[in-house]
């Protein structure tokens, strides 16, 4: 991790709570989109889905460091953000399958979710622009004089996107507690970032005066819990905005069920990273530090495993939405004299 | 009551709202030294009413030229707790942050299921006929009404700008407003008390029983002075501006056109996929046998706005135009 | 003769031009990688007719993430000796170039009295009906039509999508192309040969009596389905596609409605400001007598669209909704 | 001049002829302005117009380091660049007052001027849009193997568009020939760049991984011409884009006409810049230097006068355009259809 400058208060180490938290937040996140794609191959999510699955560790650590009231916007590789933040898993998958009780009552879908009972205020189908609604909610946290810090989690590839460096520009220039947060999975769709992308995207925010920081190891969990701690520190303590780029690599294709063959990327190179799985990696952390043993991360594994089956379990018991409430929460009153 | 411009009258309407409440907020370029005039009593920050003065820099924000940003923040605000009236001076500008209306700001609450309100006020004002060439001159406001999730009003006197801006900002839905530069100096009594214009009701601009003129923003006084014309040829015209929209007032335009039977629409937005089209269209589907001629549509052309004041005028609708439409559609020539 | 996809009869058309004018480059995202499959043989490089392979990295250029950056670079690089084809992939990414669209691409060579031209395509691809949620279903040809500067073309064939787009791309105006996602996999026997479909000429796709069908993009097969169908019941109908929206060929629709009488107009897109309620529009000022009975515009209600299978099927016209409104006009419901 | 590393090859210095050329062009662009200014406010000049008074040194400096084939983009303080860049002032000054013989045919005006026969492409009443047009011009250039460079005028408050880093960032991959140059007037109408700017906007081009410098001393026109003539010698080397920040000053109002107060800008700081008059400046150091005396450079002047007395002359004596021809030159073909 290449710090530029360290200002915010040295962060507490997380504790052992947190850290199987931690794991579990991860593991929910994999054991999710692993089955979120299995259904999507076998017709029972339509549409398409983009899985974090090797990047658990990038989200977790961002999210568990922030406090459950935060707010954060997300993208179209949606589903671990607000596992991350503490969703229930019920209503994110009854989404996915379009059911009444999904948490957008169906409307949304995976490249949507939103949980604003947990700070989430929306993934983005399109590419970067959410980014600037996480400013705004910093925005709300400054004007209202709340606490909030606020999150924004795009790809490599948004970070081509202009409306990033107005958004880093004029939350500089009002100190806003946001934290832009780059997942640079190295990809965007098939397209390698360092063909896209002049410079070093952490680098980047000097120019605009802001805190920047890149993490080398995003499989790390607690480097990237740390980054994120100390900007939301910053954040809250009034100095502004940070841009964090986390370096990591997705495991899937771009999108389940998308084949747009291997040429793109090294095979080679993604056996590589599998070797970096971070959920394996942070459990023989737990368990070669002594924080936990096999048995009891092995029941954390099961007891995750029975909740995304009951998620499902959930999913499938709930009905599909009635057609006429396709015409209901465009607008907040009378809706009905628009349809 | 007092005499009041339309400038004017939106500046009251603000600060009536930031007084009223502590979440409304101004957002925009410029908007702290009032280089629009809608944000303070006067040219000088010492002047009274300056709204900097007045509420502080923490609620009158000026912001760098960054349109995207400008109108995402401001989504994301409101689905967080503030109100924010967004100024994006020229309607030409809007264009930088489409993504954004279009995207988050139209979509959000019906993506999400409703768990979103988005209590956000754009402003931007038509600045057409004034020779400052294509870049300046666009009047934008069908695109937008393609647009499902977004509410569009569009005032053509002071009273009406005071009372729906005001509404706009009680809404907790997005609104966009567009303001016609032509009519900011425009003036009336207006009260000094609060009140609202609530969305979906047309205003009877001028009553009469020949034939029906539906005019939109500028066009709303050019045809009422084409119809003061007109009552001199012996043909009565009832001027309705539907004031927002969207939500659209069908209601008052199909019963005037009812009695009528006789129907031109006028509206400086060129004409391809216009608004006169989207009424010509309601009308004729609902009321077809009650027409008792074709509908006649008096826009700009389908063609860009040219600087030169030996060029840019004949672009627009006018009461000569409008009265022409008039006597065609009444079938006096 | 070959049987081609539509989306076949694209990458043809492409490849066409790329061998006849050097000047002919593609650029957009994931263009490398034939991500779209329009830039390729296959799904590997290797395959025969890849472009990169054939084209190199200087005619086929992938691109950030940055729509309207891609845009204005490819509106000054047409107006410097380029002749780019732009893929933006979804029609719903537009939005992020709007103001290029409108204020550089649109309205430059007018401003500059005729000293540029824009000779540029710009792909995409109306993604709707399947299941991908709001964000990726828009089918936003409307506003553009109400923006002068652009021609605006929407195949709904393999054979009009090869001789259309050729056109375009050999065209020294700028052009936006909507393409049906829907049909990307519809086939029909197309020439080998190079050809080019003229712009503002439509095409009717089944002749008949009793009913006027105008139909855009994929409502056009669903219109024709429904012509079958009202066949059997004793309706003879015609169904037009406009294939260009702008121009748009008005004096084809005119004549057949002067013979039926009767109009119908389906198209995908939002209701309110949408092409129907402008083909409306004009049908009723220039033909009022001809009609025998109000024309009926099948749209998508002015609603977002909502992801659940269960939820999205409902927003578009098909065959049904199409019949219906057919039946309605012909006075048989 | 900070510069953060030096590529080009090192430029001459230029010749006599050379620097009375650029003392020729700024004086172009003072009168022309200063007698548009007049025209303003007598009403012979519908709209608005944005003088480039004060900044002449920035813009010449930047023009004059160019060829004559070379291409160029502007903004709404438009007349200047392409005076800068050699247009005849008569159809500048005719396109003003709308005439049938302006440079535009009357249909542009001041905010939209262009003149093809010297490069310009196109002035833009839209802050920050013609931007990316200038960056698509160098791409022609790259792939029709043209030595032609590029540049973009733009102002500090445009630096804080996105497309401007959009348009770095792919002109940075594709090491295109184009300038980006930010003339940094120090505000952007009523708002001062310090409240709106993060950061140096120079500074950005660190992170997008091209070439940056700051020119301290804008009035200067030699300063200026050395800098944009090593970033177009390094962009004609195929080393790719540079962005160049002038500080600069404007002395007249953001638009002559306008009244939007003195509050915001100090009386005192337009004082001491206006001793700082890039053309006084620069005829003061031909002098010094014995390039030229004050009796040659008087009768520069008196030139240069009689030139923009020339240019009105011809616009009063030109008709306006005819009323038809606002509905040619939409299109290429068949105009008259959409009419
Ligand atoms: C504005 C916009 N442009 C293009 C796309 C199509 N698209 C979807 S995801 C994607 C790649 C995104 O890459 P990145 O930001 O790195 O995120 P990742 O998928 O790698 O997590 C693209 C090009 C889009 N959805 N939105
Ligand atoms: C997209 C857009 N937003 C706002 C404006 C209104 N406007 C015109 S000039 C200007 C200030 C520009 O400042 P700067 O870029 O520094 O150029 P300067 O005028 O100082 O030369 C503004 C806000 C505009 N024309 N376009
Ligand atoms: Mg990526
Ligand atoms: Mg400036």
């Amino acid at each position: 991790m290449i710090k530029q400058e360290a200002k915010g208060s040295s962060m507490a180490a997380p504790t052992k709570d947190q850290m199987l938290e931690m794991q579990r937040r991860m593991l929910r996140i994999r054991y999710f989109d692993e089955r979120a794609s299995k259904m999507v191959k076998r017709g029972h999510i339509p549409g398409t889905v983009h899985t974090s699955i090797g990047q658990e560790a990038q989200v977790v650590g961002a999210t568990m460091a922030l406090r459950d009231e935060d707010y954060m916007t997300g993208n179209h590789r949606s589903h671990g953000h607000p596992i991350g933040k503490g969703s229930p898993l019920g209503p994110l998958m009854a989404e996915l399958v379009g059911k009444a009780t999904g948490v957008c009552k169906g409307k949304g879908g995976s490249l949507h979710l939103a949980d604003f009972s947990v700070g989430s205020l929306g993934e983005s189908g399109i590419v970067g622009s959410s980014i600037p609604i996480a400013a705004g909610a910093a925005l709300s946290a400054s004007v209202l004089k709340k606490s909030h810090v606020s999150l924004a989690f795009f790809g490599d590839g948004a970070a081509n996107q202009g409306v990033l460096y107005e958004s880093i520009n004029m939350a500089g220039v009002w100190k806003l507690p946001v934290i832009f947060l780059c997942e640079n999975n190295q990809y965007a769709l098939s397209t390698p970032a360092h063909t896209v992308t002049s410079g070093v995207i952490a680098d980047r925010a000097a120019g605009f005066g802001i805190f920047g920081v890149r993490v080398e190891n995003g499989q790390d969990v607690l480097e990237v819990f740390n980054a994120v701690s100390e900007a939301a520190a910053r954040a809250r303590a009034g100095e502004g905005p940070s841009l964090i780029e986390v370096v990591t690599y997705r495991f899937n294709e771009h999108s389940e069920g998308l084949r747009i063959g291997t040429d793109y990327r090294d095979p080679e190179e993604r056996e590589q990273w599998l070797k970096r799985d971070p959920i394996v990696l942070f459990r023989n952390h737990l368990i070669a530090e002594g924080h936990f043993t096999a048995e009891e991360l092995d029941a954390l594994e099961a007891e995750v495993l029975a909740e995304v089956d009951e998620a499902v379990r959930f999913t499938d018991e709930s009905p599909y939405p009635e057609p006429e409430t396709a015409f209901a929460d465009l607008y907040t009153d009378k809706e009905e004299q628009f349809a | 009551m007092s005499l009041m411009s339309y400038l004017g009258a939106i500046g009251a309407a603000q600060r009536e709202a930031m007084d009223a409440d502590e979440r409304v907020i101004i957002i925009g370029e410029d908007v702290e030294a009032n280089v629009y005039g809608t944000t303070g009593g006067g040219k000088s920050r010492a002047d009274k009413g300056d709204f900097l003065q007045m509420y502080g820099r923490d609620r009158i924000r000026n912001t760098p030229i960054s349109e995207e940003a400008i109108v995402g923040f401001a989504a994301g605000a409101a689905m967080t707790g503030l109100r924010p009236i967004v100024d994006l001076s020229y309607s030409s500008f809007l264009y930088m942050a489409m993504d954004q209306f279009v995207n988050q700001v139209a979509k959000n609450r019906y993506m999400f299921g409703g768990q979103a309100s988005m209590p956000v006020v754009f402003r931007s004002a038509m600045f057409y006929g004034l020779n400052t060439g294509a870049h300046h001159s666009d009047r934008p406001y069908p695109m937008f009404m393609n647009v499902p999730g977004l509410k569009i009003i569009a005032p053509s006197s002071p009273s009406d700008a005071k009372g729906l801006l005001r509404y706009a900002i009680d809404s907790d839905d997005p609104v966009l407003t567009f303001e016609a530069c032509l009519l900011w100096g425009s003036k009336e009594e207006v009260s000094d008390e609060e009140y609202r214009i609530p969305f979906g009701k047309a205003r009877i601009a001028r009553e009469g029983t020949d034939v029906t003129v539906v005019a939109i923003s500028s066009s709303v006084p050019e045809a009422v002075a084409a119809a003061d014309a007109m009552a001199a040829e012996g043909v009565s015209v009832e001027v309705i501006d539907p004031r927002t929209l969207v939500p659209m007032d069908t209601r008052a335009i199909l019963e005037s056109v009812s009695k009528t039977g006789r129907l031109v629409v006028a509206e400086p937005a060129h004409r391809t996929c216009g608004a006169a089209g989207e009424i010509s269209a309601i009308v004729s589907e609902e009321i077809f046998d009650a027409l008792k001629a074709p509908i006649i549509r008096v826009t700009a052309p389908d063609m860009q706005i040219p600087f030169s004041p030996a060029l840019e005028k004949q672009m627009y609708p006018n009461r000569i135009t409008i009265a022409d439409a008039i006597r065609k559609v009444a079938g006096l020539r």
